[in-house]
């Protein structure tokens, strides 16, 4: 496989591809190119196409026409093991592993080597395995069960993926939602080693600081039309969004401007096992509390205590100056507790069910005519929020796994807010949600908030916390490392106290 | 005790028949103090009774009785038993001719002559009411597969043609010794044939579905005729509703199982067809019978 | 991790602890209740006990595979009749009249052949339509069973050959040729799931099949192989066990399928695929078997047979959960 | 190939009506074939004698859609028939019915604990049922036949043997307990819980839906259901068997999924579990209407399930051969 490829000839070529599902023209004509040795970042809303333009190279789709051409050859990619001989290697947006297979077997998934009558060459297998992982500076080994590492980590061996092969291309469908900043690190590495081999990256991603960082080129989509192609040096995040969107953003942090109301919710000294410990913090009304933290760092599992989904171990919680038992979802919806988690197609969806009847489904037992629910009602709340949140489905009837990722997320967030809860906690609420959507997410939150809503906000991206909170909450490793209000709070000191390497940091530990 | 014996028995519990044989055996062990027996039941399949003839054989009993799943699956286990000088007694439905050298004897009733006399019954019947050029039978038979069924069906449709040439069998389904999908079979059929004269059914308990489902239509003057007369058999004969079955009493052939072991152990000379007597039974005759027990 | 890969070892353990509790039970039990002066861990009892373990243990392990690999077959049952008659049927065969003692191969590969293009039929079906296994072989088990009735109507269909009962009876350094199956079986799967390609993707493929099917793994074919597989080891558990008995009924092996299912779970294959050992399903089928055997030992009825082995059933299953529930604080989902 | 499958109307129409579409090409084959079977006195027989497997189909439909099995129904309905014939001569109809219903509702509520509250594995729990159930049964009946003493002089034959309106009992139970059931799952709230634990059991937690105790209701319901059957069956034959309902779990399920229920949970309607029954129940009548043995009926069934379900399933994908490698 050494046969010069000069530059100018591109790793890869779309030309006109249309795809269509039911009731959705998903992709309409896109054609761009990449070259070898160039990232070339793919951007769009939710639901622009991205995912599905990416499963249609990589051979999970069949498009309706259009070519695919690799290295100045027209190829069909009738499956990913095609598309995998033809060179194109996939990293997928959610993770695709077996959790029962060693690290090894799921690197090498559908091409283990193997030595005579299809015995599998473990030697071998364990060998390149380890290189690979030397190369991604992992501290875990071959012979782990995938099972037993943490999500990033799983996302580490996902990635290894990427290095098996003699690519000609491989695409990233947004690798770093779960990873730390150490581990995008290394990422960032793998990627500009496979650039210097010459391969081509697509890059998927809606975090702009990253496609500035690490991108050549940006290609833009936008309701499955191709918008253009942008040399990343020569543009702005303006310009991006301008072709994303089709207008301007407002990315001024929202200063509250309103009084804070009495402490809706207090939590004292609240612990559960060894995933968080010693937890208190307030939230009042028409405030925005952030918790910031790594992955893993346990701010979930307090999301999920307050929600009655874990007992707790110690402590207690306080709604509304009245201590309170909240020992199942139940319990804390009738407190006034909504919980937007952190998994919408685990925890959020019923895929199968239609989007209606999703949004509706915590208060169905209310919305009822005589014995029956009331379709009027239910079509109403879907209505109000599919308006204000500007959700994008051809009719409530669809289902709702035949929504781009961004457009679920949005019928969950609809979902608990048509409960007018009096603490919104939202998990990781733009996660895999495009620009445009985010902006009007956090601005939502704020309006929230302004209404006299107590909000807690997850997230693991920086911005976000910064743009939408009050008052943030670091978390390190289950424990609270500082409290800082939005005045004070810098990226370096906020980045310092989820390391573990804040002044409260010796005590904690 | 002085004997130790062995039986494995072929599906206790499908029906009161087999249910009323594993309780009189039990009795009939408990009622006498030279004998204690290890009771077993293959639940139908005959791996399991393999497996517990090869158990009894381990656990070295004196005599082994079996009634068979299967008639000729069993031969080789049985011949197994013999090899371990173990005498085996087979009870209520034979095994196949090829076995015969290895079992001392077998106890139990004789289906084919069960199924010939029901063909006589039925007949007889027709005779007397003068129908027995033009008369229509349908026939249910017992659960595909078991050596019962196959024999009784096996001794009515050979002896049938000797009697009354010219009664013509419409079709045979099987029922499943079960009273329910006989009622099943028997709707189908009424649709299906305007004229039915006659029902043969494989026991008593199928004979009865067959009758509710043909009151259940209005479908009158129809000659009911089976075999093990059950108590609904009686009850419904009583009434008028059911014309005749075979009197076959499993008290009497656990009894005879037993017996026939113990006079094996006893050194006695016992004939190596030890069948019970299985009169007919009739609306005519039916006062000479007491009530089946099951 | 230390702790996880030790409670997973526990799991392992488990089945054999509990055979080893049924041993110990029945003896005890069995001094007071039994009627039988032989011990009941003796020896000759226990090799019994293999070789009667025999034809739903071969099935077991085949189950055991397709359950590894996501799917379930509910059909075995049936091929295991039809292969028998097969088998039986084609001894007798004008054909084959002149072969002497060699008929008895051929009709043992007729009758093997006949499994795997039953299991072919499942595989294929499951591959191309895309329908759940579930469904398909459960149409299947009616299917076939109605296909072995046509061969012979309600009839049994027997041939006694005394040199294959005799084979078949053998004793091989004190091991039955039935356990001598058995055994191989073991081995052969244990080898093929653990080292060889397929094995490991039939895993992935259980596992996270969405997973499989991006890595490019051909998961069709594999499933295919698979439902051969178990195809080929139903007719090879008729295959050993009517050499011995020669004749079988049309509705022998009914209520197989869910013997094997309960073995192979009592063993700790994971329902949903993905995990799953063949060494561990064969101690699920000799616990089965030992229960049998011992409830018949201490003198249970037919009525307790029956609820003993549901409700023991369910008590497996639920150790096996507390075994598996996590430190407290646990999701509530 | 596959492709313009989707877009055909065809394709669209079998979609929504595959298995309706099904049903009519059979009734008119055998409708041809035999013109008896199309008369009216075999129509209301077929139905009269679906209804002890439709209604135990109605209870096992809630079960499937909230993503779980119920393989224990059949031996389930031989214990209730068991038990109120043995009851009826005992305390008299009017006790036995309401103590039967009782028992066979704890039989429910312990397999709905199990399942729903312990959240162990459906299958396997009720094949332990089936199993345990019939145990308890044959303890019950001491593995005897159960029969009525008196059979003429009960009114407890009415609902198996009498007709209101000219339409037989039996029928009318069925046809009131599916409009009931049917409202219950596709109009209640109740109903909607029911689909969304099936379709994704941690989602509807998550949304304040209690999970266990909707699995449970579901198998309360099924085992109503069964007690209904049992009753019916009882009623019927004034007498039974301890295997009467052996062996129905499996045709049970087959009618289910032959409405085209996955066994993933999440999907299915009333209506079309009493389309899949009707199915199983006219083709059963239509063969033995025919002559062929009983076991072509085997045979049919096993190429009918597996066509109406794929022709299902391809019209939902939008193409006929599955897209797996
Ligand atoms: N299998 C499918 N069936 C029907 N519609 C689909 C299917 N897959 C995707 N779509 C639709 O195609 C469009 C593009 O979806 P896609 O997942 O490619 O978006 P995306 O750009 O990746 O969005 P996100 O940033 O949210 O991941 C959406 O409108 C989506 O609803
Ligand atoms: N060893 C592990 N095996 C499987 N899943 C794990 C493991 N460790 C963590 N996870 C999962 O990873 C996810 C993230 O971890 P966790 O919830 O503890 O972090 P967090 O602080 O909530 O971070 P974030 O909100 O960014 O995900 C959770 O869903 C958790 O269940
Ligand atoms: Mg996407
Ligand atoms: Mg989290």
């Amino acid at each position: 496989m050494s046969e010069q490829v000069s530059a100018s000839v591109p790793a890869l070529r779309l030309e006109a591809i249309v795809k269509t599902f039911p009731g959705v023209r998903a992709l309409d004509g896109v054609s761009f190119d990449v070259m070898p040795g160039e990232v070339h970042a793919l951007m769009g809303e939710n639901g622009a196409g991205k995912s599905t333009l990416m499963k249609v190279l990589g051979g999970i789709h069949q498009p309706d026409s259009g070519r695919i051409i690799v290295s100045e050859t027209p190829v069909k990619m009738s499956s990913p093991l095609e598309a995998k001989h033809k060179g194109i290697v996939f990293i997928h947006q959610e993770l695709s592993l077996a959790k029962e297979l060693t690290v090894a077997e799921n690197i090498y998934l559908g091409e283990l080597p193997r030595k005579r009558f299809g015995l599998v060459d473990w030697q071998a297998l364990f060998d390149k395995t380890n290189t690979i992982l030397q190369r991604l500076k992992v501290g875990f080994d071959a012979r782990t069960r995938v099972g037993d590492l943490s999500i990033a980590n799983q996302q580490m061996v996902e990635i290894a993926r990427a290095l098996t092969h003699e690519a000609k291309a491989v695409i990233f469908d947004e690798p770093t939602a779960s990873l730390t900043d150490a581990e995008k690190t290394v990422l960032f590495e793998v990627i500009d080693d496979l650039k210097s081999h010459g391969v081509g990256i697509i890059y998927i991603s809606h975090r702009m600081e990253e496609i500035f960082k690490i991108t050549d080129r940006i290609s833009v989509l936008r309701d499955g039309q191709y918008r253009g192609t942008l040399e990343t040096a020569e543009t702005t995040e303006e310009d991006i969004t301008q072709l994303m969107i089709g207008r301007k953003l407002d990315l001024t942090r929202h200063a509250s401007d309103h009084e804070l109301g009495e402490v809706a919710l207090e939590v004292k000294g609240l612990s559960c096992g060894s995933l968080y410990k010693d937890i208190s913090f307030k939230v009042r009304a028409g405030e925005v509390v952030g918790f910031y933290g790594l992955v893993g760092a346990g701010r979930t599992e307090i999301a999920e205590t307050l929600f009655g989904l874990r007992t707790p171990t110690g402590g207690c919680i306080v709604l509304e100056g009245q201590e309170v038992e909240i020992s199942s979802p139940v319990d804390a919806i009738n407190l006034g507790i909504s919980l937007v988690p952190e998994n919408r197609k685990e925890q959020g969806l019923v895929l199968g069910m239609n989007c209606r009847d999703n949004m509706t489904l915590p208060q169905v037992s209310d919305l009822t005519a005589g014995p029956f629910v009331s379709d009027g009602a239910e079509i109403a709340i879907f209505d109000h929020y599919y308006d204000k949140l500007e959700i994008k489905t051809p009719s409530w009837k669809q289902q709702a796994g035949n929504l781009s990722g961004g457009n679920q997320q949005k019928i969950v967030i609809g979902k608990w807010l048509s409960m007018h809860p009096k603490v919104l906690i939202v998990d990781e609420p733009t996660r895999g949600i495009d620009v445009g959507s985010k902006s009007e997410i956090h601005k939502l939150i704020r309006d929230l908030a302004s209404q006299g809503y107590a909000v807690v906000v997850i997230s693991s991206e920086m911005p976000e916390v910064l743009q939408v909170s009050d008052r943030i909450v670091a978390m390190y490793s289950g424990r609270i490392m500082r409290e800082f209000t939005s005045e004070e709070v810098t990226e370096d000191s906020l980045i310092q106290a989820i390391s573990g390497l804040g002044d409260n940091s010796g005590q904690a530990a | 005790a002085e004997y130790r014996i062995g039986i494995t028995q072929n599906n206790v519990g499908v029906d009161s028949y087999q249910t009323t044989y594993d309780q009189s055996f039990k009795e009939a062990v408990e009622a006498n103090d030279s004998v204690e027996a290890v009771v077993l039941d293959a639940g139908g399949d005959v791996a399991r009774q393999i497996a517990q003839i090869e158990d009894l054989i381990q656990q070295q009993v004196q005599a082994i009785i079996i009634w068979p799943t299967n008639g000729e699956a069993v031969i080789p286990a049985v011949r197994k038993a013999k090899n371990a000088g173990i005498p085996v007694i087979v009870t209520n439905s034979n095994i196949a001719e090829a076995g015969f050298d290895f079992v001392k004897s077998f106890s139990g009733p004789d289906n084919i002559t069960q199924g010939s006399r029901s063909a006589e019954i039925m007949c007889d019947k027709f005779k007397e009411m003068g129908i027995e050029t033009t008369a229509q039978v349908v026939q249910i038979s017992g659960q595909p597969g078991y050596t019962t069924a196959i024999e009784r069906q096996k001794g009515f449709d050979d002896r049938l043609p000797e009697v009354c040439p010219d009664v013509t069998v419409l079709e045979t389904q099987p029922g499943d010794w079960n009273r329910e999908k006989s009622q099943k079979v028997m709707e189908a059929f009424l649709v299906k044939y305007d004229k039915i004269d006659g029902v043969y059914a494989g026991d008593d308990n199928m004979g009865v579905g067959a009758l509710n489902a043909a009151k259940a239509a209005g479908r009158e003057g129809i000659i009911f005729v089976g075999a093990t007369n059950f108590a609904v058999g009686y009850e419904a004969m009583e009434k008028g509703e059911y014309w005749g079955s075979i009197y076959q009493s499993p008290v009497d052939d656990a009894k005879a199982a037993l017996k026939t072991a113990i006079d094996v152990l006893d050194g006695k000379e016992v004939p190596f067809l030890n069948y019970f007597d299985t009169p007919k039974i009739t609306q005519d005759n039916m006062s000479n019978f007491t009530k089946p027990v099951f | 991790m230390n702790n996880e890969s030790r409670t997973r070892l526990i799991k392992k353990g488990a089945i054999w602890g509990f055979i080893l509790f049924e041993l110990v039970f029945f003896s005890v039990a069995g001094s007071y209740l039994s009627l039988s002066e032989s011990a009941f861990m003796d020896l000759d009892n226990m090799l019994l006990l293999l070789k009667q373990s025999a034809p739903i243990g071969i099935i077991a392990l085949g189950m055991t595979i397709i359950m590894i690999n996501g799917n379930i077959d509910l059909s075995v049952g049936a091929t295991y009749a039809l292969a028998a008659i097969v088998m039986l049927d084609s001894m007798t065969w004008p054909v084959f009249a002149g072969f002497g003692d060699w008929v008895i191969p051929v009709s043992w590969i007729l009758a093997l052949m006949t499994g795997v293009a039953l299991g072919a039929v499942n595989g294929l079906i499951v591959w191309k339509t895309g329908v759940d296994a579930f469904i398909v072989t459960l149409g299947a088990m009616l299917g076939y069973r109605g296909l072995v009735f046509m061969y012979n109507g309600e009839e049994p269909t027997s041939h006694l050959n005394w040199t294959l009962v005799d084979f078949a009876e053998a004793q091989f350094l004190g091991l039955h040729t039935a356990t001598w199956f058995l055994l191989a079986v073991v081995g052969g799967l244990w080898f093929l799931m653990n080292r060889t390609v397929h094995g490991r993707n039939a895993y992935a493929i259980g596992d996270n099949r969405e997973a499989a099917v991006n890595a490019g793994i051909r998961v069709g074919p594999h499933m295919m192989i698979n439902f051969m597989l178990i195809g080929f080891l139903a007719a090879l558990s008729a295959v050993v066990f009517y050499s011995e008995s020669g004749s079988v009924n049309p509705n022998d092996g009914e209520l197989f399928e869910l013997w094997a299912i309960t073995a192979v779970v009592l063993g700790g294959t994971k329902l949903t695929g993905g995990a799953g050992s063949i060494v561990s399903t064969l101690g699920g089928v000799i616990a089965i078997q030992l229960l049998r055997k011992g409830l018949g030992y201490i003198g249970a009825g037919t009525e307790t047979v029956n609820l003993v082995i549901g409700l023991i059933l369910i008590a497996v299953l639920f150790l096996d959960r507390q075994l598996n529930i996590k430190a407290k604080g646990e999701l509530k989902v | 190939m596959a492709g313009g499958f989707s877009r055909s109307n065809i394709g669209g129409l079998l979609a929504k009506q595959g298995i309706l579409i099904a049903f009519v090409i059979f009734m008119i084959g055998f409708t041809i074939a035999n013109e008896r079977f199309l008369a009216p006195e075999n129509v209301m027989g077929v139905v009269r004698s679906s209804a002890i497997l439709g209604v135990m189909a109605l209870g096992v439909t809630f079960v499937v859609i909230s993503g779980n099995l119920d393989l224990s129904v059949g031996s389930m309905m031989s214990f209730s028939t068991i038990v109120v014939l043995d009851l009826h001569d005992k305390i008299g109809p009017a006790l036995a019915i309401p103590a039967m219903f009782a028992m066979t509702l704890c039989l429910g509520a312990f397999i709905g604990f199990l399942v729903g509250y312990l959240k162990l594995n459906s299958l396997i729990v009720t094949l332990g049922m089936l199993s345990a159930i019939h145990g308890l049964t044959l303890t019950y009946s001491g593995g005897k036949n159960m029969d009525i003493a008196d059979k003429d002089g009960t009114w407890f034959a009415v609902f198996g043997q009498s007709s209101a309106l000219g339409i037989p009992v039996p029928i009318l139970i069925f046809g009131l307990l599916a409009a009931v059931l049917g409202m219950v799952l596709a109009k209640t709230p109740f109903g909607r819980k029911v689909y969304a634990v099936g379709g994704n059991g941690v989602a509807a937690t998550f949304s304040g839906i209690r999970r266990a105790r909707v699995v449970f209701t579901c198998y309360l319901l099924s085992a109503f259901c069964v007690a209904t059957a049992g009753l019916i069956q009882a009623s019927r034959s004034l007498g039974s068997q301890n295997t009467v309902g052996q062996g129905l779990e499996l045709e049970v399920l087959a009618a289910v999924i032959l409405g085209g229920a996955s066994l993933l949970g999440g999907s299915g309607t009333i209506f079309k579990t009493i389309v899949g029954v009707l199915i199983l129940g006219f083709i059963q009548n239509g063969l033995l209407l025919v002559g062929l043995q009983f076991y072509a009926q085997y045979v049919v069934t096993w190429v009918i399930i597996i066509l109406a379900v794929w022709l299902d399933i391809a019209a939902k994908r939008g193409r006929l051969l599955s897209p797996i490698a």
